[in-house]
């Protein structure tokens, strides 16, 4: 019985785990760059939701300024988040621009075929690879 | 889509709308749900609506580059600026009650209003970079 | 507006305005850009010291951001560890971004030079604030605004390798930022606090509680990724090898230092010794990994060809040397590790402005071009010089300063094998300097004709492809980071009379 | 004892110290750079001659520097046992840069400012290790005559060199930080200081174990002491010029090594703590293993350089071997060889180096009458070696019969005989040196077209190849100084007072 209420009533918490681990399997695994990167961002999002979960009080409304609003959510959390969000959102950014000039670079985005060609090609092909006056 | 002219014409009308919505939502920030940041994100949107519907071209004579080159850190300066601005009018760094406005209690509401605005900016901004810089085509 | 009682937020809002700033400044002429930006580093480092002046005469410093009262709003805390730390990253900042000028004009494409600086002092701000910061959470977005724009400024690297590297660095650097999103979570859940001296009253009646554990996991692998200790460093060697040699530098001396000094903040300060020491064998752990670290980190440099790769090995050795301090946790090593951050950050930073002044005249990474160079630029090989010898711990380097302290925090602490780990350590450090040494000064006669060299004798102007130094602008900073490896070895109490008042107060009177 | 403040010490360090700036601007005119050494070395001995007669009225001279850490200060006193060394080897050095410039002109050497300006910088090394009030200070003094003596080993920057420069800074930096830092670090961890004391400063304090832990460190970690099985590096230096090698054999390196082995005993320890801990015997016994072996292999080496360093080897084990025993007489033998040893080995050192520069040879088997050719620089050598045998009335003498005294005193017969036994072998290896010099039929064709000198890598291009029927004759430049040396050696032999009583004052 305690087990059961322990599963079903903190299945927010279970959630999260369960994404958390998604994403950070997809991370670790994929070989696929973009794929490791919406991976990072579940397993990112996963966090959020876990904030988000301890600002939840039972039977709270929304942390508006209320008249009715006796009981309201610990609205911290969500302000993190926000931060969390930006944070989150600007990560994904520098990763796919990181992952254009990859794919520019290397002609795949492709985790095994780009160490494939590793560190034995010194000099990038020419053309694709602009870079600074030398 | 430029050809279909349903899209076309509704995006027409919705996008002015989008935009008076998402400065509505940046009024609100300082009490109720709302604030620069979503407000942000919805303007943003209504241009890459505008993007998608009418091409990269056009959306560019909209908002050039160097547009959100500028648009990008000066939201982040009118947040640091109201920050300063405190500073100056002799508080602790963004204490909104230090700004050099009467009276008092205005302050803090404008103090608030000048960061959110700040934020609107600069995640627009943002958003529309992010936007531009990934939809364009492989011509660095 | 009180000048003096706002420098604690001026120190950071400097260097943040000026980071915005230099993009539209830039448009209008890129050399501007640069100017913007030592002007800010500078600003930064005078502050940190008058910041230092006054806790070393008055004790901590409390700021309260936006007038909120401590636990609810954001509080900036300059205290004896800190402002030492701040002192050393603004000044290397500030070193560095002299010596970038020259060097970033050379590899990093014109067009995006303003944004390099722009990144630069957003990576410093980050740095800074990382410090600062005396609240939990603001110390994530610090932590986050330094990695972006690391992530940034390495993928800026002249080969294509440098986006891998950056690529893979942005993702262990997000997992690890998000571990210790999670760790503030835990610990606002049992709390209901983010300010750190407030979390130190609250959590000891909390210690046996397991989320406070799951927190403190999660804040330990977090930081140990960011600070690369031995087996999460993974990320460093290729972070360090193509990045652009600035941006080596600046991270080589700064990044993994004010990792460090987080690390050392949440073990001491946000938690307390008698937990580290008593309810978790974190203190056994980390000993261990450092210890590792130290002994990896050497033999693995041993084995390095480029000398920007064997840098960075060596670095993942020496952090393994300020964890060991730390993790020691008395007086006496504690002290030995703080002062690490300091010598290590003038160490390694001379060793990359060397290695950068190197690249800027002839483009040679690779260990085996350094033949006969002490000839052809004799004043940075004397820098690099001094930096090795630092590095093996000779006396009156900084190096030994370091090792002394640690040694005798190992014997006070009863565990004298380190000891020979440590000695061992500098023994295999010597190796692979020592071998470069050896080459840029005898080098040249190593080739078979066995008298290559005679022909020099004779004709005391012989014509190098790129004879000289390293341009002014480079040599002057480089010279002064190796001169102070040997002033701060010298003159050791000056560093020590702070980094000891730091360590009792990190190991707490209570 | 009167302690006088004064900065005489570091006038003495600092005199060739400075010198290095005009060495290093004048490297275009040889002869000003010449001068500034020779200058130099004179202000050198001349200041720390001047300390003498404070000395010897039973005073002190401290003169502290800085602290570096608490506990660490860089700190100079002349003491006894100090200016004995200091005064030796600032002394050697004036008869060294003479010799110096001989033979690098003779040969033609490449990088010869380097030479010079390494050359000052160990010299001020060597005296600053000399005039150490602390275990710190001579520690540091130590690890940069290693490293000012590295540019001097490598100097012909063959790979050959190289390789020998590479075994010497291995053993010698190596041992010196992974043991000698250690035994530092314990020793200031037990005793709270690593000020030296007459008395000692471990005693009383910490277990037995740990003491005799410390001492086993200091040993092994006074690589530069040259005892078995840390000598190698020794025979892997002989790669460097003549004048660097009798540098390093009979004054800078191995003396260095040796004087902090003394330092060690007397100051760290103290005599009364090593009884107590029966170090002594087991220490003695070790030293005499070291004294037979490396005279055995002397005997089996055919290179002049590398017999002369084994020989060194044994014969610096004697200075220990009369330190540990802890008699008074055997100290006092000990500490005089110190000055015994380094001017008759100087001595033979630069009769090896008169050798190749005159002759081209290298090797003992080829010096069949060249004591007709080279007379001055072969009777020199017969009156170094009868030091090193210990003959009357040379030097030698006087350190071997306190040496034996004191073996007698000890009651310490096996050490009596090891004495004995070396004595006959050094015989054995030097002995028919002069022999084959003086009495031997020259090779034919011999005359100045050396065969087998390509082993140190001068054949070519050095302007004497190239003339095959070249005389043989004495180098003034280079045969003056050995003259002297040997001189000095046999007065001492003769009027040994002055340095005995130094001696015993050590032990005051």
């Amino acid at each position: 019985m305690e087990m059961i209420e322990l599963i079903l009533g903190k299945y927010n918490y279970w959630i999260y785990i369960a994404l958390m681990m998604i994403g950070f399997y997809a991370t670790i695994a994929k070989e696929n760059l973009i794929k490791k990167i919406i991976g990072l961002n579940i397993f990112q999002t996963a966090v959020f939701l876990f904030y988000i979960s301890i600002g939840k009080v039972d039977g709270g409304t929304a942390p508006i300024l209320w008249d009715k609003a006796v009981l309201y959510d610990n609205p911290l959390p969500h302000c993190l988040m926000l931060t969390g969000i930006v944070v989150s959102v600007s990560t994904t950014a520098v990763a796919l621009a990181l992952i254009i000039k990859i794919y520019k670079a290397y002609g795949t985005i492709e985790e095994d075929k780009i160490l494939e060609m590793g560190e034995e090609e010194k000099t990038p092909t020419p053309g694709s690879w602009p870079q600074g006056s030398r | 889509m430029k050809d279909n002219i349903i899209v076309r014409t509704i995006s027409r009308i919705l996008i002015p709308f989008i935009q008076i919505y998402s400065l509505y939502v940046l009024a609100h920030g300082d009490l109720g749900p709302g604030g620069g940041f979503q407000g942000g994100v919805i303007i943003a949107s209504s241009i890459i609506l505008y993007v998608m519907v009418f091409g990269i071209e056009e959306g560019r004579k909209r908002v050039s580059e160097k547009t959100c080159d500028l648009l990008n850190p000066s939201g982040v300066l009118i947040y640091a600026g109201v920050g300063v601005a405190a500073l100056l009018g002799g508080g602790v760094y963004l204490e909104y009650a230090a700004l050099p406005i009467e009276p008092a209690h205005l302050a803090s509401h404008l103090g608030i209003y000048g960061i959110e605005i700040g934020v609107f900016i600069t995640v627009s901004a943002v958003m529309m970079t992010i936007f531009f810089e990934t939809a364009r085509h492989g011509d660095d | 507006m009180n000048i003096v009682a706002n420098l604690p937020v001026l120190v950071i809002i400097i260097p943040l305005i000026s980071a915005l700033l230099i993009p539209p400044i830039g448009r209008l002429n890129r050399t501007f850009s640069w100017y913007v930006a030592i002007s800010a580093t500078f600003l930064s480092f005078l502050i940190s010291i008058s910041l230092l002046d006054t806790v070393m005469a008055n004790g901590r410093i409390s700021y309260r951001l936006g007038a909120w009262e401590p636990p609810w709003g954001i509080e900036y805390v300059v205290d004896y560890l800190n402002s030492f730390v701040l002192v050393v990253v603004s000044f290397i900042a500030f070193i560095m971004t002299v010596y970038s000028k020259k060097s970033v004009e050379k590899e990093i494409e014109r067009s995006k030079i303003p944004f390099f600086y722009s990144v630069y002092v957003l990576l410093v701000t980050g740095l800074l604030g990382m410090i600062i910061t005396g609240d939990i959470f603001n110390l994530y977005v610090f932590i986050e605004i330094s990695s972006l724009a690391g992530y940034t400024l390495v993928a800026m690297g002249k080969k294509r390798d440098a986006l891998i590297a950056s690529y893979n660095y942005l993702i262990l650097g997000t997992i690890a930022a998000t571990f210790i999103l999670l760790g503030i979570g835990y610990l606002y859940m049992v709390t209901g606090s983010l300010n750190m001296g407030d979390l130190r009253e609250r959590l000891p009646m909390l210690y046996h509680s397991k989320v406070v554990l799951t927190a403190f996991a999660f804040f330990t692998v977090g930081l140990s990724l960011k600070l690369a200790l031995f087996p999460l460093h993974i990320w460093l060697p290729n972070v360090y090898t193509h990045a652009p040699s600035v941006v080596s530098a600046v991270m080589a001396a700064t990044s993994t230092k004010v990792g460090a000094y987080v690390l050392l903040r949440i073990l001491f300060s946000v938690f307390t010794v008698e937990f580290d020491l008593h309810s978790v064998p974190i203190t056994k752990i980390l000993l261990l990994l450092s210890v590792l670290a130290i002994i990896a980190g050497s033999v693995l440099a041993i084995a390095q060809t480029n000398i920007k790769r064997m840098l960075a090995y060596s670095s993942v050795g020496q952090i393994g040397y300020i964890v060991l301090g730390a993790a020691l946790a008395n007086q006496l090593a504690m002290t030995g590790s703080l002062l690490h951050i300091l010598n290590h950050a003038l160490m390694i930073g001379a060793l990359f402005m060397v290695v950068g002044a190197i690249a800027y005249k002839t483009g040679i990474e690779e260990i085996s071009g350094l033949k006969g160079m002490g000839k052809k630029m004799p004043l940075t090989m004397a820098a690099f010089t001094v930096g090795s010898l630092s590095m093996i711990g000779i006396p009156l380097t900084v190096g030994f300063v370091s090792k002394w302290y640690l040694a005798l925090g190992a014997l006070e602490a009863g565990m004298w094998y380190f000891i020979p780990v440590i000695l061992v350590s500098s023994l295999l450090t010597a190796i692979y300097f020592w071998r470069i040494i050896e080459s840029i000064y005898f080098g040249s006669a190593e080739s078979e004709t066995g008298h290559a060299d005679y022909a020099l004798v004779h004709n005391p102007h012989p014509v190098f492809g790129n004879r000289g130094d390293a341009p002014l602008g480079m040599l002057i900073p480089t010279l002064l980071l190796a001169s102070l490896c040997i002033v701060f070895g010298i003159a050791a109490f000056i560093p020590v009379s702070v980094a000891t008042q730091a360590a009792v107060m990190l190991l707490g009177a209570n | 004892m009167d302690i006088i403040q004064s900065a005489k010490p570091l006038y003495a360090i600092a005199a060739s110290l400075i010198a290095i700036v005009p060495i290093g601007i004048s490297h275009r005119r040889p002869n000003l750079r010449e001068t500034w050494t020779i200058l130099a070395s004179l202000v050198k001995f001349s200041i720390v001659a001047s300390m003498f007669p404070v000395i010897f009225s039973g005073k002190v001279i401290e003169y502290p520097i800085l602290t570096v850490l608490p506990g660490l200060d860089i700190k100079f006193r002349v003491d006894a046992l100090g200016i004995l060394f200091a005064g030796t080897a600032s002394f050697l050095w004036i008869v060294t840069s003479f010799y110096s410039i001989g033979y690098m002109r003779t040969l033609k050497e490449h990088a010869q400012t380097r030479y010079f300006i390494f050359f000052a910088a160990t010299m001020a090394a060597v005296v600053g290790a000399a005039f150490s009030a602390n275990m710190f200070t001579l520690f540091l003094f130590y690890e940069m005559i290693t490293l000012c003596t590295f540019p001097l080993v490598a100097h012909k920057q063959t790979p050959e060199a190289i390789r020998g420069a590479r075994i010497y800074i291995i053993y010698l930096l190596g041992s010196s930080v992974a043991f000698q830092l250690f035994a530092i670090f314990l020793t200031y961890f037990t005793a709270g200081t690593l000020e030296f004391s007459r008395q000692g400063i471990l005693s009383g304090k910490g277990s037995d174990v740990l003491l005799i832990i410390i001492f086993i460190l200091f040993i092994a970690g006074i690589a530069k002491a040259a005892i078995i099985p840390f000598h190698n590096w020794l025979p892997a230096a002989m790669v460097a010029p003549t004048p660097v090698s009798a540098l390093l054999h009979a004054v800078a390196v191995v003396k260095v090594g040796v004087f902090t082995v003394l330092r060690v005993i007397f100051f760290i320890f103290g005599t009364d703590l090593l009884h107590h801990l029966n170090l002594s015997t087991i220490m003695a016994y070790f030293v005499s293993f070291t004294i037979i072996v490396a005279s055995v292999i002397a005997l089996t080496k055919d290179n002049l350089k590398a017999r002369l360093a084994y020989s060194t080897i044994s014969q610096l084990s004697y200075i220990i071997l009369g330190a540990i025993l802890l008699t008074p007489s055997s100290m006092v033998g000990g500490i005089v060889h110190i000055a015994n040893h380094a001017f008759s080995k100087i001595t033979l050192f630069f009769c090896a180096g008169s050798i190749y520069c005159a002759a081209h040879k290298t090797e003992v088997s080829q010096l069949s009458g060249i004591g007709r050719k080279l007379p001055w620089t072969m009777t020199a050598f017969f009156i170094a070696s009868l030091s090193m045998i210990g003959v009357p009335p040379v030097a030698g003498f006087v350190s071997k019969w306190y040496l034996a005294l004191g073996s007698l005193e000890a009651r310490e017969i096996p050490i009596l005989v090891v004495l004995l036994a070396s004595t006959l072998l050094n015989a054995a290896y030097f002995l028919p040196i002069s022999y084959k010099a003086f009495f031997e039929e020259p090779e034919k064709g011999y005359a100045g077209n050396s065969h087998n000198d390509d082993t140190h890598g001068h054949s070519d291009s050095h302007g004497h190849g190239d003339a095959p029927h070249e005389e043989i004759r004495e180098i003034p430049m280079i045969a003056i100084p050995l003259v002297i040396t040997a001189i000095i050696s046999t007065l001492i032999g003769i009027y040994p007072d002055y340095i005995l009583s130094l001696a015993r004052d050590v032990l005051k």
